[in-house]
């Protein structure tokens, strides 16, 4: 098969599933999952195969989509090494996800739509993925919205779960209205929107500086959206409401690795935009030490993921404002293992314990479930950064690249990041294992409603992707020479302080949360303004509500008068008047006939009189 | 001679509903299906027969001089962007007819009056003579005002008449500009060809082309005129709405491209700065209005507003780009409101409420039927996998790129849909099922038969917009070059 | 210029004493006789004119005819005790009436016409043979309409009895109304 | 007598019969009057004919069709009359206001 053909059946082989699952097999909801994992199994397959074969091919056209103004705009593949490395990376998780999904889901009443939307989801990332232009990836990240919000929402009847649907759909939403923007600049800058000829240095050298910086930073914008970035970040931890193997799927390869990856695949524009790295700097490292602050409070073991992710999406960023796109990359794909592992291990036991909250977890006796608590400690251990873990790697190698660009106030704020990473990875690892007997926390209100066992094909996504959060920090040359960057190996001396500040989260985790009798409450408790602040997300919900949302409403509110009012006002006055002018004269019609033959004849006599010249 | 059977068969299926005794009303509804099924026929054949790259502008030219007195013949052909505006109506006719399978109130009338409308559109989409152009105009306008205040509901009789006197305000405004430039010509012929080709003075362009563009504009659902609009559809019974919504307000923008534009370029290019500026207006206060309405229909009747927006400023742009993806967008909404009332008509018709705050959790009741209503919302936020959102991007690519300001404040625009779309998608179909709806019926596959045409025409067009970009290409390029 | 013979101003007498009898009597029925009478007098000026023949046909038709045929609707059709019209209507009647004639009077005065000398002599077979050749279209759409105007009033007038539920509800109340009371007749 | 008296003649007579029409709360009142006005008109028709036509006839013909229509019209009229006073109970012309604003 030729690569073109790999690729559409890579890409196109989870719609299938999805059609099947959504429209034919509705009330065959066992064979609608074996066929999507079927379908994944092929794009797993298929990638592989793209993968075995030749490297950095040009890309492939499928077909023309359409011409604007004489540019063609085609449909095709891009297979270079990092769209491969994406494209596995997609595949081989969807899939754990889907299995796993197998004993997580079942008896649920939208089984089958469950595995539909699934195929959907990998159907539109692993098509933004392989894209070959900028309106293709476009188009398939619009989808990957479309898919989350699906996913989202799927337990629809729960208003959070229709209302965090809605929340991401519209925040994403906006960032994607100025990535449309950037895209139409880019357009009609350069005359092409190929990705492989946008990236080429004459190409980007051909557009004015500051209309570069503007294509930036509105590019930017759609990466904000997507990967949950400060401001734009309040989605994700409402995206919780879906079910827990959705959450995996958002969180680690998908939809929010979708921004971050758009960064990458456009690192030369970004690189190449004057002021734009430090712009994205601020940005993510606000939003790593803002998520991480949040993380510390939670007691909703999803939402502590759930910020982690939004803080480890801005590490991967602040690798690739700093310059690094190896850093970023490589800190995708261990991400990608470990978070999913942490999610579906955090799936486990709600299936198994019937509650989010910690807490509660740790005194039902999560630590009983062996291997998900293995699980859950390695790839907690990857998030924290502890050698020789996935994520030590790749965290070191943005710290490094961080040394080389900016030895200055972002590689401090990185340090407190990772701090605070250690420190609430570590605290959700106790809490949920180590439950303590002296612990001051409360119990939940809400009885915990187990869902069963954890099925043998729960389990073995979790051993897959424990081995892999484990060993997959070892690739980094391997990834180095695929995507065609270099390597970054940062000195022993650069390392030490970050294993220690690492280590030291982890200590202090230890001594609040993990010993026998602790009291299991944070320092952050003792300045209450901040625990507030920091359980209270910033208030930035809060903000939004009222002023976005109250200046949006108080806007449409003043629309609706105004068409109420005015328009519609002028239109009816317009016609009453014509009514009321018709009522008027309809009082001359007084059924008096002699009235009328009397004024006719008067007024003959008039007219004769004047007329006639009498 | 395709053309005129275009026409031709709604006519006899007019006739025949109107021999048929009224009581057999099974007999009269397939009548109109069946006559529905062949127009999409012929527009199939038109669509195949109709050569793009033919440099004849206008093709399947059929001509008979009928009043050679006052140069008025029988004149009927299409380019690109009549092709595809008669497959548009064809396919509304035939899923419209399929969708009132279940009226029972006086059903020939309906028919009948429907088919008067539906013959008054195709009339519409293949005269190339402006006398027949605007008696097919008015045709297709007028059996709007019975269909509304004898089948619709909520204020009917107000909807009807406020809708029957905007557009005849509008035809006033373009029957005297239209004679005017009958005369002005010198000609001596209705031919619009030959009208074309004559080159009127730049001043008199100027002075007579609002009077035209703002006439065909109220039916286009021009913002500040377009009142009638929201009222009419939530007035209307559902296959009304869909044929107004879907074809009848692509009359007042079909008008604009095949009458304004190629008559009076010099007007057209002197005035398409302002026209653009109320079409962004459109987009985002039409799309503002619908976020804070309750009724169903009002919210499809406002983003209809909203999404006539776009097509005007595509139209306005002036470019192959902006004309192209409005022309597009003009086929893509037809279809797509089209799924949106037939939706909508179908839960009305059995909850007798269209209060969105009524409902709730419809897709735990109603699986289906909700999720053709959730596939026209997704479509209407401009999603892509369907039809409209490339016609929605050539719009925005062609607006960003000729008036910034315009193209961004639409584009901002896609947001608050959006949100009006979800808001209403959150508060019917999702959240904690009503058990007020339990009850509810879901569709059958006979009722699903001309929403899931409809789906399949906008996902179809959504992954290969192409079909229809190649077809209107040249013509639009005709159109843009002239100007 | 051959004026008529002033006698004829017996008859100008007779139809404008007639007609104002006609307009001026409260009674109906009198003020019929009033028309008849003004009509015999036209009659006599239309023979002062030359012509016995229409005179006769209106003598014949009016007089015999019309005014006979009002006599009869009023026995069938007449409201006591409706008074006529007040002051007020007349006073407001002369408006009109008055600046007719004044305007048409004095038009009339001022007018000149080309009289031509000639005999009032008349020959009813060239009437005759006018009215079947020259005016044979008109001849003809007058006696359509005369059939239609008898057809319509034999329909006009029978509507009424033929069906006799049609009666306005005004009547139904008072017709059971005269129902109740003869019954309390009948059992006192 | 000379043609200006006939016509002032059929001039006071129209007058009458105007000022009937206009007064006259009967219906066969304003009915008679209608005929006044009518014979008014014949009169002139007549005047002319004597007076200034040279074609004998066709003044007759006229004063003819217009006795014939007048027989036709009051026909209407009188069972037009009943039928209004079987409807109504009156004859009386402003009871007749169905068609009142």
């Amino acid at each position: 098969m030729s690569s073109g053909t790999l690729a559409l059946l890579c890409t196109h082989a989870p719609l299938v599933g999805c059609f099947g699952a959504l429209v034919v097999l509705r009330r065959a909801p066992r064979a609608a999952a074996a066929l999507n994992i079927l379908a994944m199994l092929a794009s797993l397959g298929a990638a592989l195969a793209i993968f075995a074969g030749s490297n950095h091919q040009p890309p492939t056209i499928i077909s023309l989509w359409l011409s604007s103004e004489g540019v063609p705009i085609s449909f095709g593949f891009l297979l270079d090494g990092t769209n491969q490395l994406m494209g596995i990376i997609v595949a081989l998780i969807a899939l754990c996800i889907q299995v796993y999904s197998l004993g997580y889901m079942k008896g649920d009443p939208g089984y089958a739509r469950y595995f539909g939307l699934h195929g959907l989801f990998a159907w539109a990332m692993l098509s933004f993925v392989y894209s070959a232009n900028l309106l293709q990836a476009f188009v398939f990240w619009e989808l990957v919205g479309l898919a989350s919000f699906l996913l989202i929402g799927f337990w629809f009847e729960k208003p959070s779960a229709a209302a965090a649907a809605k929340k991401a759909f519209v925040m994403t939403r906006i960032g994607d209205v100025g990535m449309f923007i950037g895209l139409i600049l880019l357009l009609s800058s350069t005359s092409t929107l190929d990705i492989a000829q946008l990236m080429q240095a004459s190409t980007l050298a051909s557009i004015p500086d500051a209309r570069l910086t503007l294509i930036a930073l509105l590019l930017f914008c759609g990466v904000v959206g997507k990967s949950a970035q400060f401001p734009l970040h309040t989605w994700l931890p409402d995206a919780m409401e879906g079910p827990t193997p959705v959450s995996a799927l958002l969180h680690s390869a998908t939809m929010v690795a979708a921004g971050v990856f758009l960064y990458a695949r456009f690192h030369p524009l970004f690189v190449a935009a004057e002021g734009v790295s430090n712009i994205v700097l601020v940005i993510a490292i606000i939003t790593a030490i803002l998520a991480a602050t949040i993380a510390m409070v939670q007691r909703d073991m999803k939402r502590v993921l759930a910020y982690s992710s939004i803080s480890q999406l801005a590490f991967m960023l602040l690798g690739l404002g700093a310059g690094s796109l190896y850093a970023g990359v490589f800190h995708l794909t261990t991400h990608a293992f470990f978070k999913a592992l942490l999610f579906l291990c955090a799936g486990a036991y709600i299936h198994q314990i019937g509650s989010n909250d910690m807490v509660t977890m740790g005194r039902q006796g999560a630590a009983k479930l062996r291997l998900v608590s293995a699980g859950l400690v390695i790839g907690a251990a990857a998030l924290a950064g502890l050698p020789p873990l996935a994520g030590f790697f790749s965290k070191e190698s943005i710290l490094a690249a961080l040394h080389g660009a900016h030895a200055n106030a972002f590689v401090y704020g990185a340090y407190l990041a990772s701090f605070l990473t250690a420190y609430y990875t570590f605290r959700m690892v106790f809490l949920v294992l180590r439950p303590s007997d002296k612990s001051v926390l409360p119990a939940e209100e809400h009885e915990p409603h187990p869902h069963g066992d954890v099925t043998g094909s729960m389990k073995l996504p979790i051993a897959i992707l424990t081995v892999g959060a484990a060993a997959a920090g070892f690739a980094g040359d391997f990834i180095a020479k695929l995507i065609g960057a270099k390597a970054l190996h940062p000195t022993y001396g650069e390392m030490a302080p970050a294993i220690g500040i690492a280590l030291a989260g982890v200590i202090v985790a230890f001594f609040e949360f993990g010993r026998k009798d602790a009291a299991q409450q944070g320092f952050i408790t003792r300045v209450g303004a901040l625990d507030t602040l920091f359980e209270r997300k910033y208030y930035l919900d809060e903000i939004y509500d009222k002023v976005a949302g109250g200046l949006v409403s108080l806007i449409a509110s003043v629309s609706a008068v105004v068409e109420r009012g005015v328009l519609d006002g002028t239109g009816d006055l317009a016609g009453n008047l014509t009514i009321a002018t018709g009522d008027a004269t309809a009082r001359m019609q007084s059924g008096r006939l002699q009235l009328y033959i009397g004024s006719a004849v008067l007024l003959i006599v008039v007219f004769c009189y004047f007329v006639g010249g009498y | 001679m395709v053309l005129s059977a275009i026409i031709l068969t709604p006519l006899a299926a007019l006739f025949l509903t109107l021999l048929i005794p009224a009581r057999n009303d099974k007999a009269i509804k397939a009548v109109s299906a069946l006559a529905g099924a062949v127009t999409v026929a012929l527009a199939a054949y038109v669509w195949f027969k109709f050569d793009p790259y033919s440099t004849a502008r206008y093709q399947l030219v059929e001509r008979v001089e009928w009043v050679p007195t006052f140069g008025i013949s029988y004149y009927l052909g299409v380019d690109g962007i009549g092709v595809l505006m008669t497959m548009l109506n064809a396919i509304v006719f035939l899923t419209g007819a399929l969708s009132m399978w279940r009226l029972e109130l006086r059903v020939k009338e309906y028919f009948a009056f429907m088919l008067t409308l539906v013959i008054g559109v195709f009339g519409v989409f293949v005269s190339l003579d402006l006398f027949f152009f605007f008696f097919f105009y008015e045709v297709a306008v007028l059996p709007m005002y019975p269909l509304i205040a004898v089948w619709g509901s909520t204020r009917k009789e107000y909807a009807a008449m406020k809708l029957t006197l905007y557009l005849m305000a509008g035809s006033a405004l373009l029957f005297p500009a239209l004679l005017s430039i009958y005369y002005k010509s010198g000609l001596n012929t209705f031919d619009m060809v030959a009208l074309s080709g004559h080159k009127f003075s730049e001043a008199y362009q100027i002075f007579v082309y609002p009077f035209i563009y703002i006439g065909f504009g109220v039916l286009a659902g021009m913002f500040p005129v377009h009142g009638w609009s929201p009222t009419g559809h939530v007035a209307a019974p559902t296959a009304v709405s869909m044929l107004h919504a879907g074809v009848l307000m692509k009359l007042g923008a079909f008008g604009i491209l095949r009458v304004a534009m190629p008559l009076l370029p010099a007007g057209a290019a002197y005035w398409n700065g302002p026209f653009a500026a109320l079409a962004t207006c459109n987009i985002v206060y039409g799309a503002l209005v619908a976020l804070k309405q309750d009724d169903f229909k009002f919210v499809i009747g406002f983003s209809s507003v909203s999404h006539m927006g776009i097509v005007l400023l595509g139209i306005n742009m002036l470019t192959i780009d902006g004309m192209g993806g409005a022309v597009f967008q003009m086929f893509a909404h037809g279809v797509m409101t089209a799924l949106f009332f037939s939706a909508v008509g179908f839960i009305y018709d059995q909850a007798h409420t269209r209060d969105i705050h009524e409902f709730g959790g419809l897709s735990k009741h109603v699986p289906i039927a909700s999720a053709f209503f959730i596939i026209a919302g997704l479509c209407g936020m401009g999603v892509p996998g369907f039809a409209s959102f490339w016609a929605e991007l050539l719009v925005f690519i062609a607006a960003v790129k000729t008036m910034p300001l315009f193209g961004v404040l639409a584009v901002v625009g896609l947001i608050i849909s959006a949100l009006f779309m979800l808001r209403v998608l959150k508060h019917a179909f999702f959240g904690p099922a009503n058990p007020k709806w339990q009850g509810l019926r879901d569709v059958t596959a006979w009722d699903a038969l001309p929403r899931a045409i409809l789906i399949a025409v906008l996902i179809l067009f959504g992954f290969i917009p192409r079909l229809a970009l190649a077809l209107i290409a040249s013509s639009v390029r005709a159109l843009a070059g002239g100007i | 210029m051959d004026a008529v013979h002033p006698s004829a101003w017996a008859f100008v007498v007779v139809a404008l004493g007639g007609a104002l009898l006609s307009v001026s009597l409260r009674n109906i029925l009198h003020a019929i006789f009033g028309l008849a009478l003004a009509l015999f007098g036209i009659a006599g000026l239309f023979l002062y004119l030359g012509s016995p023949f229409v005179a006769a046909m209106e003598v014949l038709i009016y007089v015999g005819g019309i005014s006979v045929a009002m006599v009869f609707a009023v026995m069938l059709a007449y409201s006591l005790g409706k008074k006529e019209g007040g002051s007020t209507r007349r006073f407001l009647a002369v408006v009109p009436v008055g600046g007719f004639f004044g305007v048409v009077g004095y038009a009339l005065l001022r007018a000149s016409f080309a009289v031509t000398s000639k005999t009032g002599s008349w020959d009813l077979k060239l009437v005759g043979r006018k009215l079947l050749l020259d005016y044979n279209v008109v001849f003809e759409a007058l006696s359509v309409v005369l059939l239609l105007a008898i057809v319509g009033a034999i329909i006009i007038a029978r509507r009424d009895e033929k069906t006799g539920d049609d009666k306005t509800a005004d009547e139904k109340a008072a017709s059971k109304g005269n129902d109740a009371a003869s019954a309390e007749e009948r059992a006192s | 007598m000379t043609l200006s008296h006939f016509l002032l003649v059929a001039l006071a007579l129209f007058a009458l019969g105007l000022y009937s029409v206009l007064t006259r709360r009967h219906l066969i009142g304003l009915l008679i009057g209608v005929e006044l006005m009518l014979n008014a008109a014949s009169i002139n028709f007549l005047a002319f004919d004597r007076f200034v036509v040279k074609d004998p006839a066709t003044g007759q013909i006229i004063v003819l069709f217009i006795i014939g229509l007048a027989a036709a019209e009051a026909a209407i009229a009188l069972s037009i009359i009943l039928s209004a006073y079987r409807a109504h109970r009156s004859a009386d012309v402003d009871d007749l206001d169905e068609l009142k604003n």
